[in-house]
């Protein structure tokens, strides 16, 4: 009561203006009103920002941003917004502590609505929720879109399901050894496990979880170990390692079918020293089973470099396709700050000649005419290509300062 | 201070004393325009409007100019970041973000009518900053003191969060006077 | 007890290490060392980052950090700490939301060792601290280090009172109409008032307060008002107006007591656009009675742009007895990027020979070879002035993103 | 997964199961160097040991380097803000900061001394990004499913606050193999 006592001063001030000012007022009141996120485009992506602690949806056509969802302020990285277009809902695996940054800790999902972007709901978990660099497989939505899996890193590997439908935490099923979340059906998904298997998670109907199968080994984890930033294609998902392997695992039976792995890269690529690298290097168009993947030229402990070029691959006939040259992200990005026009001749002659100080990450739309994005994780600008001929499109400006995921939407 | 803004203060004062914050602030603009025909003030307004009545702020002749732009000419008192940037307007909060009650006025000058309009800049809350399209101008901008036209206060004290996402320009009315400076 | 069962994945995965790498331990195991912020130097400086949210004290002469303070992430700007040397403590006025950027809000006054810089208490507050771009005067510790007050902004504007002693929240005064906190004595604190005037609140024994006294009106508020980095000289505040004329308020008896305002710039340097302006753009030595302001060219309403020098001011005298250069900023901070040596020979000239992108803010210490510490609020670098000759003697490196505010230790 | 390392685990399983998470660390140490002859690891040691014990891990002849630099040789598989830019040290935790209990190992090679040595990089946590000094080098870092040599995670999920500060890097032995890349 106390507190309502007031806008006190704000009401005198107001008057103060009127007679201060001379305001002559027009007959209607301006209205504020609802914006909302029109429905859903096939060239939709969020970007996230570990700065700014949140993820922008921007329209790869127009370089607008629709809308954003914040992550916690507690962790180094958010996790992507997981949007169930059925349910019309986006989740968000959070975090926050009673005084900031510290104090008592909550774990919980926040439910937005998809069009006016609001909370409506949360799950608070009894499990803490693991935290990454780019935390790449630490949250997923599986198929069906009732069930939602979280990765938790410590006192153990574990995997929290919460069933969006009940909007309740059903159980954490422990997965020592292993790392990620890759669904593979509506109550099933995949993990990577550190003696080289992938191993399986299966739910029952309420949501109860266990490890159902291992496939047999197929990495070695240390000396040529696959990345966590697999692509899935259908029932099977692709991971490649280091060395550039292409590694890929059909979950469609019970126990997961290993295929033969396949290079990358020529014997000549390999001396000419061209590695993967990056750290959501990997991206998949479905239908036309392209294979997209950063690289660049470097030895051994350089599998985090960004890459210079996108190296597309036929899944099917395991062969090279195309090649495409990266723009220079950081004159898409600086220039107009030195009073060179946005989208003018020389700002794009600048991003095209100067070579590529390279990107870190990419997503791919999975529509007939697919939109590549492509970023490096330490410039606020994403690079949007023609995935089918690699020309550079438009670049989505003021993209954050830094951060290494995007998620197409 | 004048005697008009006296009178007002003590019966917003006393109406205040008796009603709860939200109750309070859709009856100020009740009791402001009864009590001494004053306009429709900008901090009544926003609580007490429905969310969804049609807005006039847009039917001013001439080009109506960028609003992602910090030359925008409505951007003359502007700090922070441009809702038309964030997945808002000019004039509306982007999706999932409150718009504060209570935000600060300027006095811009339209180069399209030639003319002068009252600004009301409201403060986007309860999301993180937007982070693009920052902008600062400070055309009769005032210091705390004189919060109607203080443009470094985060607005969003008067919202449900303190959060701040970005801001927004609505044009309130014609201004008969320019501002301050001019 | 669940959440118990484990590292389990940890201690797994760090045997498998032993076997593969071949540790040979040492004799002694590697020791967790407390690092402890030395006592009290004359050069320190808190650096506030609005990106980062914290506060990072600087040894000015070293350029060495010694140590950060958080500030909340819901706001704007971190409060700078404020440090109570007699009591060993260091207070920040805080806030949390229960869910991070919605839920319950929390205030608090966070309580520091300063030596430990760890937390060793809280009071909560039952106000909201109010919240601006720099928040300057929005927090302060009254003299003999017992009192501390916050300014409130909504529902009305109010000060609020914590005991530090008996870590308690004692009371709240509303002071409607005006802004901001000048500390004045041990239980006196004066604020700014939207009519032109100063008010007074003063303080029971116990920590309750009350407006006791306004001085006559000698700004006008509108046509011409005076910013709110005023500075304290004993028992005086000086503060500066838009339009360069500095107001001294003597607190020392219970009514405050106006001087004749004087005027910054000659009629020469006002034809020629010599203005004020910046943020934190004033700064005070005490003892040789220096006032340090920032100007620049330029017209109304430029009152917060960057100045390229520092006028130096004999406040006993009203006149100018210097005028201080300052570097460039953006070059300090941005030319080691482009492999240009730090403090080498170029980056050194670079700095000098570019005409100065300006400064925002500034700082000096009370000591008798003064540091002045300047800083461009949109630049990670503060650069250190030797505060007599105005010589630039290093610069605070790796200062953060953004921020205007500074606070001598 | 060899037979060692399946009895550890059993073991440790064991002991967890009965026991609070503090405890379990402490006593993690004694079990695995009792029961297999295993050297004290980095996990147990940071929860085991008193606060204020004497390191040895400056020992080590030769120029020691420059810690607040990427290049510095202990910092081969680093990745975050280095701590001796933050108020602490190479080894040392800012004031106030707290040492993850669990981190993760590189193998470095110190040119000073021609010989390689095992680090444990540790998080230290509950202040926000300490911002200064960030670098990352990826020699013999391995991905999330093989932790104990990965540098993506944010290794605070083992302190008190998960919120991130800076990392240190501690010399833990001498290493009688270079890391996998060599």
């Amino acid at each position: 009561m106390r507190r309502a006592a007031a806008a006190i001063g704000s009401a005198a001030a107001f008057g103060a203006l009127w007679l201060v000012c001379g305001v002559a007022p027009t007959g209607e009141p301006p209205a504020p009103r609802i914006t909302e996120v029109a429905p859903d485009g096939p060239h939709r992506v969020w970007v996230t920002d570990r700065i700014w602690r949140h993820s922008a949806l921007f329209d790869g056509d127009t370089g607008q941003v629709l809308g954003m969802i914040d992550g916690p302020d507690a962790t180094v990285t958010p996790k992507l917004p997981l949007h169930a277009h059925r349910r019309g809902e986006i989740y968000s695996a959070d975090l926050a502590y009673a005084r900031g940054d510290r104090g008592e800790r909550t774990d919980f999902i926040t439910i937005y609505d998809d069009r006016t972007l609001s909370v409506t709901g949360e799950v608070v978990l009894p499990t803490r929720t693991g935290d990454a660099n780019t935390s790449i497989g630490y949250a997923a939505l599986l198929d069906g879109e009732r069930f939602l899996a979280t990765f938790n890193l410590f006192p153990f590997a574990s995997v929290s399901i919460t069933d969006l439908e009940k909007r309740i935490f059903t159980s954490e099923v422990i997965i020592t050894g292993c790392a990620g979340i890759f669904p593979i059906g509506e109550r099933r998904l995949a993990t990577l496990c550190g003696d080289g298997t992938a191993a399986v998670v299966e739910l029952d109907e309420a949501g109860h979880g266990r490890v159902a199968a291992h496939s047999a080994p197929f990495f070695d984890p240390v000396a040529d170990p696959v990345t966590m930033a697999g692509v899935r294609w259908g029932s099977r998902w692709v991971f490649v390692s280091f060395e550039g392997f292409a590694h890929e695992v059909d979950f469609a039976s019970g126990v997961p079918v290993v295929a033969p792995a396949w290079s990358l890269f020529s014997d000549a690529e390999r001396s000419d020293h061209w590695r993967v690298g990056g750290l959501q290097h990997l991206a998949l168009h479905a239908a036309s089973q392209r294979l997209y993947s950063i690289v660049h030229r470097g030895e051994r402990g350089s599998h985090k470099a960004p890459g210079p070029e996108v190296w597309v691959y036929d899944l099917a006939q395991h062969r090279r396709v195309e090649r495409f040259a990266l723009p220079h992200f950081m004159a898409a990005y600086a220039a107009p700050q030195f009073g060179i026009a946005r989208g003018g001749w020389l700002h794009r002659m600048l991003q095209r000649w100067l070579p590529s100080d390279g990107a870190h990450s990419l997503v791919v739309t999975q529509d007939d005419a697919p939109l590549l994005f492509v970023r490096n994780a330490e410039v606020g600008a994403v690079a949007v290509l023609d995935a089918r001929s690699g020309e550079h499109l438009r670049t989505l400006d003021d993209a954050g300062i830094a951060g290494a995921t995007m998620g197409v939407d | 201070m004048t005697e008009i803004d006296a009178r007002i203060e003590r019966a917003v004062r006393a109406l205040a004393r008796r009603t709860g914050r939200r109750a309070f602030l859709a009856r100020l603009g009740a009791l402001l325009t009864g009590a001494a025909g004053l306009p429709l003030l900008p901090v009544a307004r926003s609580a007490a409007e429905s969310p969804r009545a049609p807005g006039p702020d847009e039917n001013i002749p001439g080009k109506p100019g960028d609003p992602t732009d910090c030359d925008y000419w409505r951007h003359c008192a502007m700090d922070g970041f441009a809702c038309a940037c964030c997945g808002g307007s000019a004039s509306t909060c982007p999706p999932g973000a409150e718009k504060s009650p209570v935000g600060w006025v300027g006095s811009c000058h339209n180069p399209a009518d030639g003319k002068d309009y009252i600004i009301s800049y409201n403060d986007c809350c309860g999301k993180g900053w937007c982070g693009r399209c920052g902008c600062n101008r400070n055309e009769g901008e005032r210091p705390d003191y004189h919060w109607v036209r203080n443009n470094d206060i985060n607005w969003c004290v008067s919202a449900k969060s303190l959060v701040y996402h970005c801001s927004v320009a609505i044009v309130v009315g014609q201004a008969t006077e320019p501002q301050p400076e001019r």
